[in-house]
């Protein structure tokens, strides 16, 4: 009888890939003390997908489309994140309408990013229903979307040098509407999990992590915040006229998941007041650049002149002429830091271009994050990281 | 923190081993030979005055016309004043190793394994050195410029239409 | 006769039990929930029946053959029995001879229910063993210690209804309820804990940790397959349904319903309408049930245990306490 | 916590008093099939490849759609018009074979953006699944609308307010 | 061009809908109603078109109409494996397990422009459609899918379930299907 | 009579599990099998009209203590393991024991009138009214000290365990 109990019997127990939990494709090995989890080993790439492999062949602005597929909850900030680093490639200054409205985008791209990780930590922990309470305020986002670009999901949303459309009317009207219903909705939701102190039990002290251990892991965005570190990109190095609002950046102190689902969703409150200054502040102007080099020229005048449709070929073609150089650009994607460093030879296609995906950097801290703590623990744990696969695997 | 003083510093400390310094890029970057790029990158974390302690990125390249083609991109962050630096070492196709900083900052062990897993640089000293993205058994390094991006056993495209 | 009347009833309702749920879920949730099998889904039980009948009979290789098949038969075998001992109203008259609506009135029913109660985590516990499935096995872990833990609440929550009425029999603590006198009134808080036990003994949310999905894939049910899954499924509404009657029984008066036995009716309509309140507070239960697990997160198993001991046997034993000090003043 | 969050019944009670509230509450479902949620103006869907107001396929080949294609798509074979099929073709070239392989598009409207020519556009239709593969091949049969001007494809919400205008005061210089 | 038509994988064409064959008798129509009203999907959802699932699975759309909205995370319960979003050949295996492990019937639904032929990745990493893995009864075109797509391809299987023949699982031809993928059971 | 036969299928039940306990290979099966003896002794207490002995036989034991085994056999996973081939003397003091218990009960059941036991029927000693006022009146510090023992044995064991984690 002691020897059973002296070297104890650890149990395996294989976490994925098809695990409901793990939403499709992360692998987790845990050692198992009945349900304690005294380690676990990560196995990633399920969806390799090549994206810098496939960027070293396409033109840039058909690198568009593939960041839409990195953080697909939150696509319309890597489009524009992407369209801002060539623009720094290209040495070209964008309006502050373009700004602007960037800046309506990508806070509608952050609140539905943490609308869908709230409302799965909810589901993690056995509450559906608040999921699909938010999840209807989602489609209201992707009306939007298909307003302002013709997709839902993977919007290919603007331009190197703008967008390829104005706000529309509907768009804004529809922005309103979202804006005033978004609080009722979220009260609720809050009202169903924040304070119900089975979720408070199920969450604090769950995986946590302190604050020097989250920056050496590499970690940005809500989850470092959470640990109390108030580092924003948004802040720190203003891009898109960030500077012209004022906004809090919500911190924790625990790094714990009650945190992080609340930094969060106190994010969600601030992008909505953003937004909402944004729009009340629109500045007239054009939706894009002009600059015939880059930017596409007007279809009435690629029908009609001769030098607007060479452009208009060059462009399509890919045969724009990009300064040989490297930058490095960052914006602050759904799930933190979302670097861009980029590479030129003066070619049509990018010499290299390397994602910084912040999922992938800061998932690494997950076995240290879970260990100790149980099975369900884990499990919260992953869904309040909020690790994206697409942007995971890259 | 200006330019300059990181610039001396770096000078006063690592004189021979900086091989390129380039201030016009939107990062102030440098080239270092590859056999100090640990110290350096320790040097630019611990010392008070630079305090370059976020590990922002971490990735290769390879330029396979250069005589040292493979090269490693890391990108510090100091978090307190905001300055970003970016520190590049190169090593031949032969043996392309550079020392790891996995022991610096624990975000650079997946981001070592990647850069591995892409361009097959051996990461000296690192705890767990093998393919992370790609299929263990995997006998190329796909990010290198010679190997081709498509799948050979795609069927359902003429190449002839596309002017590729 | 009676007997299998019940048994069918229970059948038919752990049937339908499936879709309500589902139709109530798809309320709770702004949704519609299945409509397309029938008029407003009614079939929908009925092709989910016949579908599983008609799955493949899957057997894990590695699986106990006889401890795999027994376990869901158990579940069900058990799920059936508790029934028997539930008083369904008040006697029948037919050719002037009476005949109680109950199977059997045993004189100790309530520790028959229990006892029906507590071997009920068999079926769970073997089928999950037998599987030879990692998260089914964690799954039958959770059911065994879960089970027992809530027991001991249950039990000595009952206690105190057996201090008021001085019986062991359903039928006898029905009696006493008639009018408004219900237990409810004398122990809510004997009823509270009743009641988060139920939710536990039946593995429901916030408890069903036993197969909770986003943990354990399907828990102790993981590796089953066709009509054993279904048998699975089915015993988990039947123990809701015979749960929301004891808890109906014992503290909300029965078949009891103040003003019913003024009415003056006949002895034989004044049966069915007893059996339709019942029923109606059954049914009241069962939406609890489904209303708590669309509201609620679930535990965490060690926060369940803690809860268990630390707050509803501490309780219970206080409630105990509490009455046996009552009843001996107004002795 | 406070004494009210930790005896849970507060929370709980509220939780509910929410979910029951959205039990008599009008239903948000769309029921697909039967009704259709309204799509945007500029939604991406199938592609059609339009023709002028005459019925003259407006497509010249000229493959910038195919470039363009970030998954590679679109196949073409371009040939010559032949003196007597003026009334088929607007340009001096055109496309005798053109395929979209609808399993490979992903639906970036960046050939839309990229046709010089106003030829192919998306529309708000989607593309329905198939039981084969080989059927996702959308040829010209599929692809070029019909030359019934009664079921013209209205393409004008996509275009922007200044081609409209422009459409309306000018002649196109290929339209000549 | 005609004598260039490219080659495709080897996706059957589901035989219970092309080959009239052997259907048809009443109690396989009255199984294939009872089984096209109670399919219930196991998502294997891996990037994007798993986000469009959700808002699938959600009230705007409600899967749940049709039967479908009780998820089976284990391939043993599960009637429908609906692969949504990328495969890589990583993964091809997994997706493959999980198919021997599903219980029969079993039908797979492609949803999605990378899951049914590779859609834009067209890379050394991904698989190029997993009608090389597994048979694919249905596939939805888009990248990824709106929901009205996904409920059409799912409609599309669900009139494939009402057709089938209860014998169609025991034919030589079926049989010879999943030894063409490697898949005995 | 009818209730003998029942007698009779309940005991062959109640030996041959209790043989199938000792005899089956995993120890799964043995506790189930044991599970099964109880119920069959908890049937022959139904037969001698003691309901609440046997609704609470089965609560206490098949309830809740061999949940409580199975649980534990479950965790420890024995499935595998081979049984080392215990060593000769231990199989000889295994003989000598069983061998004495055996030979106490013959005697016991030697000296046994069987006539003049009560039959089983007429007593009404197992209902809960009257076991009850046995257990309260004529007992009652018997029965109290008995569950001051349990309880010493409880804290014992919650003892003991704790000492096995430091």
């Amino acid at each position: 009888m002691t020897d059973i109990l002296d070297d104890k019997q650890y149990t395996t127990l294989n976490l994925g890939p098809t695990h409901p939990a793990t939403h499709g494709i992360f692998q987790n090995v845990l050692t198992l003390d009945g349900e304690q989890i005294i380690d676990a080993e990560q196995t990633i790439g399920y969806i390799h997908r090549a994206f810098e492999k496939i960027a070293e062949h396409r033109p840039f602005y058909q690198i568009t489309p593939l960041t839409d597929r990195l953080n697909y909850c939150s696509s319309p900030i890597n489009n524009i994140g992407w369209h801002q680093t060539v623009e720094k490639l290209l040495g070209v200054k964008t309006t502050k309408r373009i700004d602007y409205m960037r800046i309506i985008l990508m806070e509608l791209a952050r609140i539905t990013d943490h609308l869908v990780c709230n409302s799965v930590i909810g589901v993690d922990s056995g509450a559906l229903t608040g999921f699909i309470y938010v999840f209807q305020e989602r489609e209201k986002v992707y009306e939007i979307y298909e307003e302002v670009s013709g997709a839902r999901l993977t919007t290919n949303m603007g331009r190197i040098g703008g967008f390829e459309r104005d706000l529309s009317l509907k768009a804004v009207k529809k922005i309103r509407e979202f804006l005033d219903h978004l609080p009722k909705v979220l009260h609720e939701f809050e009202k169903l999990l924040m304070r119900n102190r089975i979720f408070m039990d199920r969450t604090i002290g769950v995986g946590p992590i302190s604050g020097e251990r989250a920056l050496n892991y590499g970690f940005t965005g809500p989850n470092l915040r959470a640990a109390g570190v108030d580092y924003d990109v948004r802040v720190m190095t203003p891009y898109s006229s960030y500077d012209d609002f004022e906004f809090i950046i919500p911190v924790g102190t625990q790094g714990d998941t009650y945190d992080r689902f609340c930094v969060r969703q106190q994010e969600i409150w601030e992008s909505v007041k953003l937004v909402r200054n944004a729009l009340e502040n629109l500045p007239e102007g054009s939706f894009h650049l002009d600059v015939p080099q880059f930017y596409l020229p007007p279809k009435e005048a690629v029908y009609s002149k001769m030098e607007a449709l060479i452009w208009h070929f060059k462009i399509v073609m890919g045969e724009i002429e990009v300064p040989v150089g490297e930058v490095y650009h960052s914006v602050e994607g759904g799930n933190g830091e979302l670097g861009f460093y980029l590479v030129s030879d003066g070619g049509r296609t990018p010499f290299r271009l390397h994602f910084r995906r912040p999922g992938f950097i800061y998932y690494q801290a997950y076995p240290e994050m879970i260990r100790g703590g149980v099975l369900s623990d884990a499990i919260l744990t992953m869904s309040s990281m909020n690790v994206i696969a697409g942007e995971l695997d890259a | 923190m200006e330019n300059s003083f990181i610039i001396d510093k770096l000078y006063k400390a690592f004189d021979q081993d900086i091989l390129k310094m380039d201030t016009s890029s939107d990062v102030l970057s440098f080239i270092i030979a590859s056999p100090v790029v640990h110290d350096v990158i320790s040097f630019l974390k611990n010392d008070e005055n630079m305090n370059f302690n976020f590990l922002t990125d971490l990735c290769g390249i390879h330029y396979p016309d250069r005589g040292l083609p493979l090269g490693v991109v890391y990108h510090l962050h100091n978090l307190t004043e905001n300055k970003r630096i970016r520190i590049k070492t190169f090593v031949t196709m032969n043996e392309p190793k550079v020392s790891t900083v996995t022991d610096l900052f624990s975000s650079a062990n997946w981001m070592e394994r990647e850069t591995f897993d892409f361009y097959g640089i051996i990461f000296e000293g690192h705890p767990n050195l093998k393919r992370i993205l790609n299929v263990e058994y995997m006998d190329f390094f796909p990010l290198r410029k010679e190997y081709p991006l498509e799948d050979p056993t795609r069927e359902d495209k003429d190449d002839r239409y596309f002017g590729r | 006769m009676l007997a299998s009347f019940i048994l069918v009833l229970s059948l038919l309702v752990a049937m339908y039990s499936t879709l309500i749920e589902r139709k109530v879920a798809g309320w709770f949730q702004d949704r519609h929930g299945p409509n397309r099998a029938g008029p407003w889904g009614l079939l929908q039980p009925l092709a989910d029946g016949a579908k599983l009948f008609f799955k493949e009979e899957f057997m894990p290789l590695s699986a106990d053959k006889f401890l795999y098949i027994l376990g869901p038969s158990l579940t069900m075998f058990i799920a059936l029995l508790t029934s028997a001992a539930i008083p369904w109203g008040p006697d029948l008259i037919i050719n002037g001879a009476a005949y109680p609506l109950q199977v059997a009135d045993v004189n100790i029913g309530i520790l028959y229910v229990f006892a029906i109660l507590s071997i009920g985590v068999y079926g769970i516990m073997i089928g999950g063993w037998a599987s030879n499935n990692k998260y089914a096995l964690l799954g039958a872990v959770r059911a065994s210690s879960q089970m027992i833990s809530y027991e001991l609440a249950m039990s000595l929550s009952i206690i105190t209804i057996v201090m008021m009425t001085g019986s062991l029999s359903m039928r006898e603590i029905v009696a006493q309820q008639q009018g408004f006198n219900w237990n409810i009134i004398y122990q809510p808080l004997g009823f509270l804990i009743f009641l988060i036990c139920a939710f536990a003994e039946t593995n429901r949310a916030p408890f069903d940790l036993p197969e909770c999905e986003t943990e354990l894939v399907g828990g102790y049910h993981t590796e089953y397959s066709s009509m054993k899954l279904g048998f699975y499924l089915f015993a988990e509404y039947i123990n809701m349904f015979i749960s929301g009657a004891v808890m109906a029984t014992l503290f909300l008066g029965g078949y009891h319903f103040p003003g019913l036995d003024k009415l003056g009716l006949s002895p034989n309509v004044f049966a069915f309408v007893s059996f339709m309140v019942l029923f109606t507070k059954i049914t009241l239960f069962g939406f609890i049930y489904m209303w708590i697990r669309w509201t609620l997160p679930r535990f965490r198993y060690d926060q369940l245990m803690k809860l268990g001991w630390k707050s509803l046997i501490p309780l219970a034993i206080l409630n105990v306490v509490v009455t046996g000090v009552v009843i001996l003043l107004n002795q | 916590m406070t004494f009210w969050e930790r005896i849970y019944f507060p929370a709980i009670l509220n939780g509910m008093r929410i979910t029951f509230g959205h039990l008599f509450r009008r239903k948000t479902t769309v029921q697909y099939p039967e009704v259709k949620r309204e799509f945007s103006d500029i939604y991406r869907g199938k592609h059609v490849l339009k023709r002028d107001d005459e019925g003259r396929e407006r497509c010249t080949a000229c493959g910038l759609c195919a470039v363009a294609c970030p998954a590679e798509a679109i196949t073409m074979v371009a040939a010559e018009r032949k003196p007597g099929e003026e009334h088929l073709y607007r340009e001096e070239k055109y496309a005798t074979v053109y395929e979209i392989n609808m399993l490979r598009c992903i639906f970036c409207g960046d050939c839309e953006e990229a046709c010089p020519k106003e030829a192919i556009f998306l529309t708000k239709e989607i593309v329905k699944s198939e039981y084969e593969r080989g059927k996702f091949i959308y040829g010209k049969a599929e692809l070029v609308e019909p030359s019934d001007p009664a079921r013209r494809i209205d393409i004008s919400k996509r275009q922007t307010p200044e081609v409209l205008a422009f459409k309306k005061n000018k002649k196109f210089k290929h339209n000549k | 061009m005609q004598k260039e038509t490219p080659k495709y994988n080897k996706s059957e064409p589901p035989e219970g809908y092309t080959a009239p064959g052997i259907f048809a008798t009443t109690f396989d129509k009255v199984i294939g109603l009872a089984r096209k009203n109670s399919i219930w999907p196991l998502p294997f959802a891996t990037s994007c078109c798993g986000i469009e699932f959700m808002a699938t699975m959600g009230a705007h759309y409600d899967l749940g109409r049709f039967g479908a909205e009780r998820l089976s995370f284990s391939p043993r319960q599960a009637d429908l494996l609906m692969v949504m979003g990328t495969i890589a050949k990583k993964m091809a295996p997994v997706i493959q397990q999980v198919y021997i492990q599903m219980a029969e019937p079993r039908w797979v639904l492609a949803v999605g422009a990378c899951a049914s032929s590779g859609g834009i990745f067209d890379t050394y990493s991904v698989l190029q459609g997993i009608d090389r893995v597994v048979p694919v009864d249905v596939y939805v075109p888009g990248c990824p899918p709106r929901p009205e797509q996904i409920i059409d391809g799912f409609m599309k299987v669900q009139e494939l379930v009402a057709n089938e023949s209860l014998r169609r699982r025991y034919s030589a031809e079926y049989k010879e299907l999943l030894e063409g993928y490697g898949i005995l059971k | 009579m009818f209730t003998q036969y029942i007698f009779h299928f309940l005991s062959i039940m109640a030996l041959f599990s209790a043989v199938m306990v000792l005899a089956s290979k995993k120890p799964i099966h043995s506790v189930l099998f044991l599970t099964l003896t109880f119920f069959s002794i908890a049937g022959h207490y139904v037969l001698l009209n003691a309901q609440f002995l046997a609704v609470v036989h089965v609560i206490v034991y098949a309830g809740a203590i061999m949940v409580l085994f199975l649980f534990t056999v479950m965790l420890l996973n024995l499935n595998h393991d081979e049984r080392s081939p215990k060593p000769m003397w231990v199989n000889i003091m295994a003989f000598i024991a069983g061998g004495m218990l055996m030979l106490t009960l013959i005697g016991i059941f030697r000296g046994y009138d069987i006539q003049s036991a009560q039959d089983p029927m007429t007593t009404q000693i197992g209902l809960v009214k009257n076991l009850g006022k046995i257990l309260y009146h004529d007992y009652l510090i018997p029965f109290e000290l008995s569950s001051v023992l349990f309880l010493t044995a409880m804290v014992g064991a919650v003892l003991l365990g704790k000492k096995e984690q430091i």
